[in-house]
């Protein structure tokens, strides 16, 4: 057990799972940095931000592959190395840029094994950044995993902690089906527990990081520390929540949303993924149709406005949830 | 260049390009009767380029191909009854009824799968020469695209990527004069694919692609090539489509006459024929194309025959696991 | 007045609008056909199933404009063309080929004004094919209007008959922001009765397509027709159903849908565009959450299952919801 | 050539590319206070493309931009104050603070915005150069893009729909040798992209884009064959970025000394006053140079005063309607 960021527990887990099967490759911009540049033998980048920095060294130009910057043939080529032998990470920088390459995943990748009467498989893992925050403006600040949950044959993983995200990464890339792998920008250098050793978490077993009993919040990503945030400070009212982190959208625990749900009765769905059609929507219809009668009161949804994420930190921080939002959802549900 | 085939291979080569041509004739007529669900689109007047290509393969090699799949998947190996079937949409097809003609793939012959996006092979077949490469089994893929595909942002980005990779894949784009409706000689801005290629800094020519024998030449060359390490290569084949666009389609665009002349003129297996005509009787490869009809006069039967797929396969398979 | 196909009401707004207005240009593949082929003077496709035929013969290539295959081209170049004066209207033929192309939506067109502080305007619309059951198997039967919705900036318009297809495509392309419009491709063919005149229905109205007491029933395009037919075969039963048709999904028209369910109590939605993340998802949180009080039952869902299109009819069949599946939801709400 | 220039139009250019350095060089410092939101790119080392392009070009005719978009936007003749107070998330900024450095844009000026996806200018260029082409009102557009850029998809896609219609377009490409990390030699296969862009049927031809003169000359002529209907032109500039790829960046790609030599030996402003020595005294120039401190001394005053946008901005504009 040591002590690691979120980016470095990232890491780790590509690191150890390529040391363990020959058949993992990373594949992306810059993973090295300096291919073709004045520096022929430093690893310049490991990725922009830096998260796999490390593995060129480690191992190489054949397993460690930059790339052009091309993401439709990076997701292409991922598909078509995972259908014929190699389990590929993939790294798509910014979610927000599957807008440029989202057939390799949605007509492509997603569908091989079904369209292909069950004949085919694709072991790959995308990565890729999501999340507001980070004054990235309205192209690099979006979390489209609500858009990548509703493709049928897709795994959607966002992890909360570092803990999460190791466990979590591995359990994907030796996963037999892509998986679209969501790392919050700003949890980057959250610190944590991790243990040294390979681990799995299973995808589709949701996280319970508080328990009480007036009423659940489910949130995401780094959204589980403010829905913490704001239940720490409802406990001081006696009101006491469970905060649960469903960790994967696809597959989604349903069991642990509406076991708390029967418990409680009340509500609140934190999300910032979409205003309409979103991660929240989902989680609402699930308990509205199937633990409805659960329900004291009606749904709260914490959500940003229907706009695109804006700039300046002076917007951007009403455009976010936060714990205070979130705690004002609670309280309206408890009638106070 | 015919004497680098031994006669087996010429057999072999004549069987496959008749095997196609049968299976999409018989389509056709088919098609007529309404029991073809869907969309179709057929190979016809082009098979001198799918045999011409994958005669030069292994069956580890891997083919990523186009809407117009059937012959691609034919000369790959896929089994013509299970490929019937799936055109019925019947559970024997090799997809289990849930591709149909536009999805036919069988990663155990290494056909990676017809695409119902146009421009969709060459980045599933960059990986698998990615896989090829990491693995060093010296295998190779290729990637069928049309005149019109030449045109899709993928097929570019798949082309940088495996010149900078160096990958072992060959692009083999099927130009035969449309995509759809609309000419090759308005819709390919530079009116030639081999220079697009050659951009991106790969050997790149082009074909007379009626001919197996200059199909097969050009790709024997490229995939030595890419099995000794020396990177992609691009190959325009120049053909005709003798159907429409879609079974359907009325071919407006298509000046009169048109067809007729391809169908005289144009037709791969005339062609071969003649070619190979000091060598092989005709009789030979007139019992060839008998054994082939019977053959996809019994695939067409069995797959009329067989059920459809049950309830159950409606949730199947959607992922390995959950 | 005349009886027109779905397919007609499509081409009647576009040539209508393109004689008003001469920015009104479309762009796609094959919106004539036969360029660069042996027939230099025939309009030989319209598109590839023929919607827009007859455009070209009018108005010449300058403003029926055919393109290579290239859809993030196409789009890309309607957003550019968009915000520098015209109003274009582009075909992307199948929605599903969004994933090639959805950057110059996502990214570009429907963030340009709000991220440019309200100073652009992007009048453009894409038309596309969505919908299942027409044996277009996988890559050619999906609706993802869903995610559409999901974006800020956005405008989606699902109509479901001749008459809201004109009226609808009219109002859009009059619509100074960028609108997606799904036509759904086994309506083509249904005909009904169509002004010949011009007209406008707003963007974001719905239509109570039937009125009744016991359930509100909320549907798109072609499930409206489901939805209705169940309704006449519940009503034989007494059981009656208001059938809301939301027409837009963004701008979505949330009064008439709770004021339907303040009335009934019960709900059904029906959808095709996804299991998951989909428009019935973002219509039930709607409901839980402002509709909450009004609920008598759960929230009844009739969704495909979460797969790809299966391409036998067989399957296919049983994938898409259809009267008897909205039946059957509406019975259960109705105990019965 | 520099003689088809009037003095007015040398001294005009020369503030161009210095108030873009003085922008640069100064957005460097007052981003190491930490008082700036999210990334820059700077421009710095790249002055002579973007005014050697937008010299040549009326306020009515349309650029699209890139991630590195302040030099464009200044050479196109956006206000500084307003691109400054931007880059601060300020209200007074040109997008109201919705932007920020990577999303500038004017469209009053003929500025359609810088861009955060890599490779998205060219096909918005395309569509202000279909506006111009279908209302016949003389516009030309233009379009910025990257070494790294050019690999992208979108970009060739453009290209070719520019030679398709005709389309009064300019591709210009910035080749200052990196995408990010990754050198023009590693990620450009085929490493020219002059021959990318010929495979597409245009006239192509790489210029030095550190030399204003020679990146105007190549403008002049490809602006007049669009205005004149002679449809698309490539033009590959070859420059250098003195910073690193945001700022932040440590740049270990480079080699020792890399960014000292470029500065001594490649400055486009001393390249240009190099050129104009006959013409223009080096005192005229340091007297623009002095006027341009002023004005982006000023400019980052008037900007960090200036108020941060109010709530209710958060959700005015996202519609024209609804
Ligand atoms: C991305 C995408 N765009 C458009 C289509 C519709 N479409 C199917 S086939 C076709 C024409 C393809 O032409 P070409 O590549 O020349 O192949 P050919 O049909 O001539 O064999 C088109 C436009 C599609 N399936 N996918
Ligand atoms: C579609 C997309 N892919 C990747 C990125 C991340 N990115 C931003 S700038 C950049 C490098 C661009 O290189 P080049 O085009 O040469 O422009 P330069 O930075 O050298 O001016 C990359 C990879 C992006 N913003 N958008
Ligand atoms: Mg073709
Ligand atoms: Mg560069």
């Amino acid at each position: 057990m040591s002590t690691k960021s979120y980016r470095e527990a990232i890491k780790d887990a590509i690191a150890q799972e390529m040391r363990l099967d020959d058949t993992v490759v990373v594949i992306g911009e810059d993973q090295r940095g300096g291919h073709g540049g004045h520096q022929p033998e430093v690893e310049a980048l490991g990725g922009v931000l830096g998260v796999t920095k490390g593995l060129w060294t480690e191992f190489g130009s054949e397993r460690v592959i930059d790339t052009p910057i091309t993401e439709s043939a990076i997701i292409g080529m991922a598909a078509g190395a995972a259908a014929t032998g190699l389990r590929p990470v993939a790294e798509l920088m910014f979610m927000d840029f599957f807008g440029v390459a989202f057939d390799g995943i949605y007509n492509q990748a997603a569908k091989f094994r079904y369209m292909f009467g069950g004949k085919a498989k694709a072991p790959l893992v995308v990565r890729g950044m999501v999340g507001a925050g980070f004054s990235a403006a309205g192209q690099h600040s979006q979390s489209p995993y609500h858009i990548f949950a509703s493709v049928p044959g897709l795994k959607v993983v966002c992890p909360s902690t570092p803990y999460d995200a190791k466990g979590l990464l591995i359990a994907s890339i030796r996963d037999d089906d892509p998986v679209m792998f969501c790392e919050n920008k700003i949890l980057y250098d959250m610190k944590g527990e991790v243990p040294d050793e390979p681990y799995t978490i299973p995808l589709g077993v949701a996280n319970y990081t508080r328990e009480g009993e007036d009423v659940t919040i489910i949130a995401l990503g780094s959204l589980v520390h403010q829905a913490n945030a704001a239940a720490d400070r409802l406990a001081k009212d006696g009101i006491t929540c469970d905060v649960i982190d469903p960790r994967t959208i696809s597959p989604l625990d349903e069991t642990a949303i509406l076991e708390s749900v029967a418990a409680t009765g009340r509500v609140v769905i934190v999300d910032e993924s979409a205003a309409r059609c979103g991660f929240a929507h989902d989680v609402a219809a699930l308990i509205a149709s199937k633990g409805f009668d659960y329900l004291r009161a009606p749904i709260e949804l914490v959500l940003p406005p229907h706009t695109p994420v804006p700039f300046s930190p002076a917007l951007e921080k009403l455009w976010l949830p936060d714990a205070a939002k979130i705690e004002a959802a609670a309280r309206k549900l408890m009638g106070a | 260049m015919v004497m680098q085939l031994d006669k087996d291979q010429l057999l072999q080569a004549y069987r496959k390009m008749s095997e196609i041509r049968a299976f999409e004739e018989r389509l056709h007529e088919e098609n007529a009767t309404g029991d073809i669900p869907g969309f179709i689109h057929l190979y016809t007047g082009e098979e001198a380029i799918a045999v011409g290509v994958c005669q030069n393969l292994l069956p580890t090699d891997y083919i990523g191909s186009t809407h117009r799949g059937h012959g691609h998947s034919i000369a790959k190996g896929c089994d013509i009854h299970g490929m019937m079937a799936e055109v019925f949409g019947k559970d024997a097809g090799v997809c289990r009824g849930k591709g149909g003609s536009m999805h036919i793939a069988d990663l155990s012959k290494g056909m990676l799968g017809a695409n119902g996006i146009v421009g969709g092979a060459p980045s599933l077949a960059i990986g698998a020469a990615l896989t090829a490469k990491t693995l060093k089994n010296g295998g190779v893929a290729v990637s069928f695209t049309g005149d019109g595909g030449s045109n899709q942002g993928l097929v570019f980005e798949a082309m940088n990527m495996a010149t900078v990779l160096q990958l072992p894949v060959i692009f083999i784009f099927e130009n035969n004069g449309y995509g759809e409706g609309t000419g090759f000689d308005y819709a390919v801005g530079g009116r030639d694919i081999t220079k697009r290629s050659s951009g991106f800094g790969m050997p790149s020519i082009r074909v007379d692609g009626t001919d197996f024998f200059a199909v097969y030449e050009a790709v024997s060359e490229a995939v030595d090539r890419a099995r000794t390490g020396g990177g992609p290569t691009s190959i325009e084949c120049m053909a005709y489509r003798w159907h429409g666009h879609f079974e359907g389609d009325p071919g407006l665009y298509r000046a009169k006459g048109e067809v007729a002349g391809l169908r005289k003129n144009h037709d791969p297996l005339k062609i071969f024929r003649d070619k190979v005509r000091d060598q092989i009787k005709a009789s030979e490869l007139d019992k060839i194309d008998a054994e082939v009809t019977a053959q996809v006069d019994d695939a067409v039967k069995q797959a009329r025959a067989a059920a459809y797929p049950p309830a159950e396969n409606l949730l199947a398979d959607v992922y390995v696991s959950y």
